[in-house]
């Protein structure tokens, strides 16, 4: 019916008054002595551990201490990469002195090995162990069933035994099971060791999510399956980055279970190796350091890589009251 | 009234695969720990190994040791969970903020929490050492400190170290699971406590803060269950010393384990430190969740 | 298409009774609209039909069958949600189009049904929106987009056009009507605004405090209300209510005195008289005089607050064309067929 | 020769010596054409490791062992003696007495040494000097008496260096001060006299009592200081005089190891008290047989000849190992014809110094094993040294420690039973 | 007590222009009410002037205090969000309290405070609810009562009744209209309901895509609709257009006829015609006639569409007492004062 467009012409763009400076400068200085403060909390170690690593091991030890490496030096990262599977005897063995900085001990060339089992078994973890939670978490957090409580209590009293007096009787199952330094006994070992705790933090999640959304895809249509997928599943992404994050890292640093459950580098983790630098005559804290910090690389990386879904109005217009 | 059960099914379908991994690989060792915890099972005895009833609790109540370390367990676990989870609310409140850079610190959160527990372990301990220890250089250059001093030797403060370490390892953790449960809070509240008159410090207290709860319910399960069976750090750091003074439960149920073999009181603590963590778990989450 | 029939019905939440015992026979394709104050349980009826709440008690039929325990998205019924629940991360054309692919309609199918709702409901420049980007009124169209292109048996609708403005409102009441007509789809619709009750209802059913009050066309209901609470509800401004007894074969209170047949006599009473319905004396009617007290223009009609006889207080709406001014006298004429009759005990309708 | 004799062994061990035990490995497989299957753990883990295995009945042949576990793993039923194995027993001729003492348990032995070796005192001979010390002391009061004059002077802050943090290597430290103290933890009979103030125990803890407190001659981290940081800390020069396992000569003494290299000079073991004599402590790992291998012939046969592989003298007739072990890492050998050895001796002569040899061969004829070994060692162990640690704390009365370890060591002992 | 001076206020979503340099001044302690269609920008005002938004331009004024940066909470408004924003954790007394709190109000006073308000909002009985327990209709008046306990310098109300039946939505706005009267807060209201509108308003600004069409009183504006989209908007059912064009000082269309002397002849004009703006004929009103097409009663009024003169299509207002058939012909009197006329191109208001 209206024809013709009725629009007044903008008036002459008045800007907008100059947004004033002294709160976004106090926000900003607050911000950056709480940032500097965790930086040197959270990173401070770390960096010793790095400088450590490019640091002999007199220079490492000395008193007081070179906060940065004198000459530094890449010597114990070489070692690592340039460690090969070799056949250790008479000729080719080697005679410890680990302040040479070409000392090297032995069971480094298990270190990269080891790295990719523990990643395979870290993204082999994350991975059931979603699915596995994922399913569980929305029966317990979304559907009404009888012994819902009881599910979640239950899974979760299976994580208060300590692990110390576990050991033996899981060290019989999975000889029972024939998985014996295997890389599925930790697989295993470990999806029963997270999952209830993922199942726990996605319960947690999942309560936050407006039921009248669960609701609205019931009635569009969908069975529990569907529900899970298309609601439950995209609207906690951040919940499933931390669940991951989670399960992939706690099977990084386990080492009690894989202490026993593995013997050789067909199987074990990074842990075990690093922990193997350890040795009674002789250790190298600034190879040790090298290794750690190889170790901390890959996750941070993964970190680094997941963390953009961790993002905050996910639900955001989606019901209102 | 008949009822179809469509929800009762779907839900044990989904729930099925967990209780089944639990079943094989948890269960077992459970049940046979429990079965251990009741009968008198010393190894350097091999051949007799009768039931014994409650008789292991019992030994293990009379035990000085026990309450030494119900005690030493208490303080460790106290500050190593408050610690985190105070540090954990403010590295969280930190992180939820857009700032530039902020996505270099949420990458940085994850070094300790990335960092295997032996390094973590050893890296302590060198910083704490007596002759060359990085934090008698600090404060020594700094001039807090005279000359170089004994850290964990001190006995008055091991735990308290051993809890730093811990905590330092752990707050990634709690932090994350406190970021995640603020990025659900809806945006709308905040501008409802805007419009009501609240300035920042208020908005966290009555918007962020109940919202927390479910985040904070997971950090507090989380954080007491595994300060309270802490074994690692105490293995590389002070295997239980200097005397008493990091002799905890669970330090205590290794020992009786693997050094004395007996097995038999081993699980016995190991099932009275099961209840104690069942206990608090149970507590946090009925009163910080919500339907749980 | 389905005949919805609820038996005894009831809902609680812990102490609270949100529905008490509800019997309600919806038929093929009928249009049945809820109405009642807020709290009475129309949306608590509207999730236990869908299935979405389990009923504390009492059964429910579809064509027949107890779907009491059926799941949600096994009974082919489409709702519009009070609070909208769309998928956040789902743009509008994917939340319009959600249930269609969970159908696995061809997605040409798709693609056409949802621009064809869309342009309807005019939001088809909307469709790669987010809901959070959407202003509350689009929302609200996004929820009845996902509804209306489906064709189930029966649609449940939660005051679907409560947040938009009265021209969009009246276009969207045609456009449901239209649906309703092509699909002869069951409908059960909830809405607070009597111009649509009124025009969209096959029947009505007037709840209070999750028990129903009356149930019955939407004539029925506003000219014949079965009680005091009906009729006050239905009407805006509502309907003026003055409290006397039958004597004589009248209504009469103080010195004011109504024709009133059919009464018994001696009763206590309650008589109604909507505002509108006051014309410009006449012989036939009955007059009424009085003071203006206050004069509220509205646009489309004027109403004044009246202190008539006896000591009552009346809203009335001014006939078209007067003027009329604060403190001045107005007379106006009534037909009695147009009262209504109330027990005051059981505030049940006489006549 | 002898080789396609098939097969594998299973072996177990701690992370020490790596190499060179897979150098002997692949000799010994080229040899007997049997491979082995070599696992190994960190110390600090190895018991918990080895425990669940042998507990979960893990397919382990032979597995290294701490004298410390004899009694409790034979107890166990983990350990098969080898008594009845001629190819094995033929070696006690040709080792040293205490070393086939250790590997004893009620009469039976169960193993070949893997090494053997007692805690020395060591002496940095440069700090001496400077502090006008002539001659290292020969009695702890005389370590008292020379490290307040090396404080005074300012050359060390804490001139006596002990490592005594909670680890299993505190009984051995505390044995070597007891034992030089002329004490004893118990008597032949196995009663516990530890705490009898007229035997060295008792003296002992007060020794190391006044040595931190009265004296401050001794750190108070002490009982933070593992053996491996001991070392490093002695290596650093900071120290006059230590405790240390004699094996480390060789590290001190490298250059590439230790700032202090060269300087490092051994002395017998200071006498304490009236009743002091210069004992020290010693100990010894072993090569043991599980019972699993020894009940099936075939596995038992490829076990004896590792065993003697490796403890005994390789199929060349020589103690290739055992050589291996000193000259790489300084671990001293049980097996006496090797002192014979010019290239032993050279080494010795060349990390411990002119006349280290003699002083070392000296202090091992002086070397008692530790007297508490028994079949609750690993309990009461855990008691004591957290008796040792208050003493060392200040934190409990040297004989109310003494007393506390001896009460438990009674109780244990009754209810063994 | 504020006066509210917008200045060129723009608001834009990367393309989106929510709202195009809106200049409006709300003076101290006046009711307005903000009219449009369904995202026309009115929400984005309202947090524009909240400070729950930065504006991409333009400034905003309080008292001629520059407020554009001021964060939300030194702004003393109070706001009822069309979304509620209920602290879920909080129950009802607590959400209602919050406001008060914050103001360290003491104890006592709070209580008192909570529970008046609860009492007028008819929620008394909700107080120890949690938001999820609670109906649409009942979320919505906590929301209010989170604004109406506060005594800010001014409310904003974004469909503060939207959800609520015709009884409850009367009783809340005079309540709205009593607390107005004793805060003398201004107001800045957002309905889509014609009568809380021209009720509640001291004016009213229709807007439209982000752009204000017309600022007028309640009167004005529906009287003097200042452009067709004004008048086509107000009004349910809305007004009757009709394309002609002035010929010999009246509006022609085919043989339709009617006076229009204030009009410039040749002219390409659209006349409108309110459907309650039809009465009885009579000797002074032009005489309209038609045949009835459909006819819906909606109880208090029935409405005619009628097929009219020279092609048109009317809805028409039944007068009262009229019955009438689809099919039949009928015949209305229009009073020429009340035709309204607009140019056909710029589509503004000629008389
Ligand atoms: N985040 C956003 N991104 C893009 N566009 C937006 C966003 N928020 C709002 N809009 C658009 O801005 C316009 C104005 O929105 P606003 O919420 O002010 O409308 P409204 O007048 O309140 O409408 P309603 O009556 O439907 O609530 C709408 O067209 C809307 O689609
Ligand atoms: N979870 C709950 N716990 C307790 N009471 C509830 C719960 N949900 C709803 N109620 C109560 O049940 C009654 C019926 O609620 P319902 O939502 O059906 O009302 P409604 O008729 O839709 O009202 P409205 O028009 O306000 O939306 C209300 O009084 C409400 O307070
Ligand atoms: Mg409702
Ligand atoms: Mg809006």
């Amino acid at each position: 019916m209206s024809g013709a467009e009725d629009r007044r012409a903008p008036p002459p763009g008045r800007a907008a008054a100059r947004r004033p400076v002294a709160p976004r400068l106090g926000r900003g200085l607050l911000l950056a002595a709480f940032s500097l403060l965790f930086v040197l909390y959270v990173a401070g170690p770390v960096a010793w551990l790095v400088s450590s690593s490019l640091q002999t091991e007199a220079q490492a030890t000395a008193v007081p201490p070179n906060w940065l490496p004198p000459e530094p030096t890449l010597a114990n990262f070489e070692a690592i990469f340039r460690a090969a599977e070799r056949v250790v005897t008479y000729e080719t063995r080697r005679q410890g002195d680990p302040a040479t900085g070409g000392f090297l001990p032995t069971g480094a060339q298990n270190l990269l090995p080891s790295l990719r089992n523990s990643l395979v078994v870290g993204l082999w973890v994350a991975a059931l162990n979603l699915l596995l939670s994922l399913t569980a978490a929305y029966a317990i957090a979304v559907i009404d069933f009888r012994g819902r409580r009881a599910t979640l209590y239950t899974v979760l009293a299976t994580r208060v035994i300590p692990d110390i007096a576990l050991v033996v009787p899981l060290f019989l199952v999975i000889r029972a099971l024939g998985l014996i330094n295997s890389l599925a006994a930790l697989v295993v070992t470990y999806l029963a060791v997270t999952v209830p705790f993922t199942i726990f933090i996605l319960i947690s999640y999942f309560e936050g999510i407006p039921r009248d959304l669960y609701r609205a895809a019931r009635v569009d249509g969908c069975g529990h399956w569907g529900a899970l997928r298309q609601v439950y599943l995209p609207l906690s992404l951040p919940a499933l980055v931390a669940a991951l994050t989670f399960a992939f890292l706690t099977s990084w640093n386990e080492f009690v279970f894989a202490l026993v459950l593995t013997q050789n580098v067909e199987a074990q983790t990074l842990p075990i190796v690093i922990s193997g630098f350890v040795m009674d005559f002789t250790t190298s804290f600034s190879f040790v350091n090298a290794a750690g910090v190889i170790a901390i690389v890959p996750p941070v990386l993964l970190a680094v890589l997941f963390q953009r879904y961790i993002v905050s109005g996910l639900t955001a217009g989606a019901v209102k009251g | 009234m008949p009822r179809l059960g469509y929800d009762e099914r779907a839900a044990a379908l989904l729930v099925f695969p967990v209780v089944a991994v639990l079943l094989v690989v948890a269960a077992f060792p459970i049940l046979y720990s429990f079965w251990v915890s009741l009968h008198d099972v010393v190894l350097t005895r091999p051949l007799r190994r009768p039931f014994v009833g409650l008789d292991n609790y019992l030994r293990v109540f009379a035990d000085e040791r026990f309450w030494i370390a119900v005690a030493r367990t208490t303080v460790y676990t106290v500050v190593t969970v408050a610690a985190t989870t105070v540090l954990a609310v403010l590295v969280a409140l930190l992180l939820n903020e857009a700032f530039p850079g902020q996505r270099l610190l949420n990458a940085l959160l994850l070094l300790p929490w990335a960092t295997p527990s032996v390094v973590n372990g050893l890296m302590w301990k060198w910083i704490y050492d007596p002759s060359y220890g990085l934090l008698n250089g600090l404060l020594v250059q700094l001039g807090v400190l005279e000359r170089y001093r004994a850290w964990l030797g001190d006995p008055d403060l091991t735990l308290l170290l051993i809890a730093n370490a811990a905590v330092w390892k752990q707050m990634p953790l709690a932090a994350l699971l406190l970021i995640v449960t603020m990025k659900a809070i809806p945006e709308d509240l905040y501008r409802a406590a805007k419009v009501d008159g609240a300035g920042a410090f208020r908005r966290f207290l009555h918007v962020t803060l109940p919202a927390l709860r479910p985040g904070l319910m997971l950090v507090l399960v989380y954080e007491t269950m595994i300060s309270i069976r802490h074994f690692d750090l105490f293995l590389i750091m002070t295997q239980g010393g200097p005397g008493d003074a990091s002799f905890t439960l669970s330090w205590f149920i290794y020992v009786e384990t693997f050094r004395s073999l007996r097995f038999g009181t081993g699980a016995a603590l190991s099932y009275i430190l099961a209840m104690a963590t069942f206990l608090l778990s149970y507590l946090f989450i009925r009163f910080l969740g919500r339907r749980l | 298409m389905a005949t919805i029939v609820c038996e005894g019905l009831t809902k609680r939440y812990g102490a609270v009774t949100a529905l008490e015992a509800l019997d309600l026979t919806i038929a093929h394709g009928e249009f049945m609209v809820l109405l009642g104050p807020s709290g009475c349980g129309k949306t608590t009826t509207l999730n236990l039909i869908a299935g979405l709440e389990e009923a504390s008690a009492g059964r429910l039929l579809f064509d027949g069958r107890d779907v009491t325990w059926l799941p949600p998205h096994r009974r082919e019924v489409a709702m519009v949600f009070q609070s909208y629940a769309l998928y956040p991360n789902k743009t509008v054309f994917e939340n319009i189009a959600f249930p269609l692919r969970l159908r696995r309609t061809p997605r040409a199918g798709i693609e056409r049904a949802v621009r064809a709702a869309a342009e309807q409901l005019e939001i088809a420049h909307l469709l790669d929106r987010r809901p959070h980007q959407l202003s509350g009124g689009q929302r609200q169209r996004v929820a009845l987009g996902r509804a209306i292109v489906r064709n189930p048996a029966a649609f449940l609708m939660d005051e679907p056009l409560s947040n938009l403005d009265a021209a969009l409102r009246l276009s969207m009441r045609s456009l449901i009507k239209r649906l309703h007509h092509q699909l002869r789809a069951t409908f059960v619709y909830v809405t607070h605004d009597q111009a649509e009750a009124m025009t969209l209802a096959d029947r009505i059913a007037v709840m209070r405090g999750g028990l129903i009050q009356q149930l019955d066309t939407p004539e029925g209901i506003y000219e014949r209300p079965a009680n005091l609470f009906v009729a006050g509800f239905l009407g805006s401004p509502p309907i003026n209510l003055i409290e006397g007894r039958i004597e004589d074969g009248a209504f009469r209170r103080a010195e004011l005195r109504l024709p009133a047949p059919r009464a018994e006599p001696g009763r206590e009473v309650v008589l109604g008289l909507r505002p509108e319905d006051v014309e410009a004396p006449a012989p036939h009617l009955i007059p009424l005089a009085g003071r203006v007290e206050l004069v509220s223009p509205l646009g489309s009609d004027t109403y004044a607050e009246v202190s008539g006889p006896a000591g009552t207080s009346l809203t009335l709406r001014v006939p078209k064309g007067w003027r009329v001014r604060e403190g001045e006298g107005i007379e106006v004429g009534v037909d009695p067929a147009r009262l209504h009759l109330f027990d005051r005990a059981s505030e049940r309708r006489i006549a | 020769a002898r080789a396609q004799a098939g097969g594998t062994v299973n072996f177990i061990g701690w992370s020490a010596a790596v190499d060179q035990v897979r150098a002997q490995i692949s000799a010994f497989e080229r040899a007997t054409g049997i491979r082995v299957n070599y696992e190994n753990f960190p110390w600090a883990q190895f018991r918990t490791a080895l425990v669940t295995r042998l507990v979960g009945n893990a397919p382990i042949d032979v597995s290294w062992i701490s004298d410390a576990w004899l009694p409790e793993f034979a107890e166990a039923g983990w350990l098969a003696p080898i008594d009845d194995i001629p190819e094995l027993m033929k070696y006690n001729a040709e080792a040293a007495e205490y070393c086939t003492q250790s590997m004893r348990y009620r009469g039976r032995q169960y193993g070949l040494a893997y090494y053997g070796d007692h805690m020395s005192f060591m002496v940095n001979a440069e700090l001496l000097q400077r502090a006008g010390i002539a001659a290292p002391p020969a009695t702890w009061d005389e370590v008292v008496e020379a490290s307040l004059r090396i404080k005074r002077q300012g050359i060390a802050e804490y001139p006596l260096l002990l490592s005594l943090a909670a680890d299993t290597w505190l009984i051995e430290f505390v044995s070597a001060l007891v034992f030089s103290h002329g004490g004893r933890f118990v008597d032949e009979r196995g009663e516990a006299v530890m705490a009898d103030p007229a035997r060295g125990a008792v003296r002992a803890a007060r020794f190391l009592r006044e040595a931190i407190h009265t004296h401050r001659i001794v750190s108070p981290g002490a009982v933070e200081t593992a053996e491996i940081n001991g070392l490093r800390a002695f290596g650093s020069g900071a120290h006059a005089f230590a405790i240390v396992p004699t094996y480390r000569i060789r590290a001190l003494n490298d250059p590439s190891q230790s700032q202090a290299a060269g300087r490092i000079r051994l002395a017998l073991m200071p006498k304490g008290g009236p009743e002091g004599t210069n004992e020290t402590c010693g100990w010894i790992r072993f090569y043991g047989m599980t019972p699993g291998a020894k009940n099936d012939r075939a596995r038992r046969e490829r076990a004896v000849r590792f065993i003697e592989f490796f403890g005994g003298r390789d199929t060349a007739g020589n103690y290739s190992m055992q050589k291996l072990l000193l000259t790489d890492l300084g671990l001293p050998f049980c097996t006496l014809p090797l002192n014979e050895d010019p290239e032993v001796q050279g080494f010795w002569t060349r990390w411990a110094g002119e006349g280290g040899g003699a002083v070392i061969a000296a202090q091992s004829a002086r070397t008692r094993k530790k007297d508490v070994i028994s079949p609750w060692f690993g309990e009461w162990v855990e008691t004591a040294n957290q008796a040792w640690q208050s003493v060392c704390l200040g934190r409990a009365e040297p004989e109310a420690a003494m007393r506390a370890a001896a009460a438990k060591w009674t109780e244990l002992r009754r209810a063994f039973r």
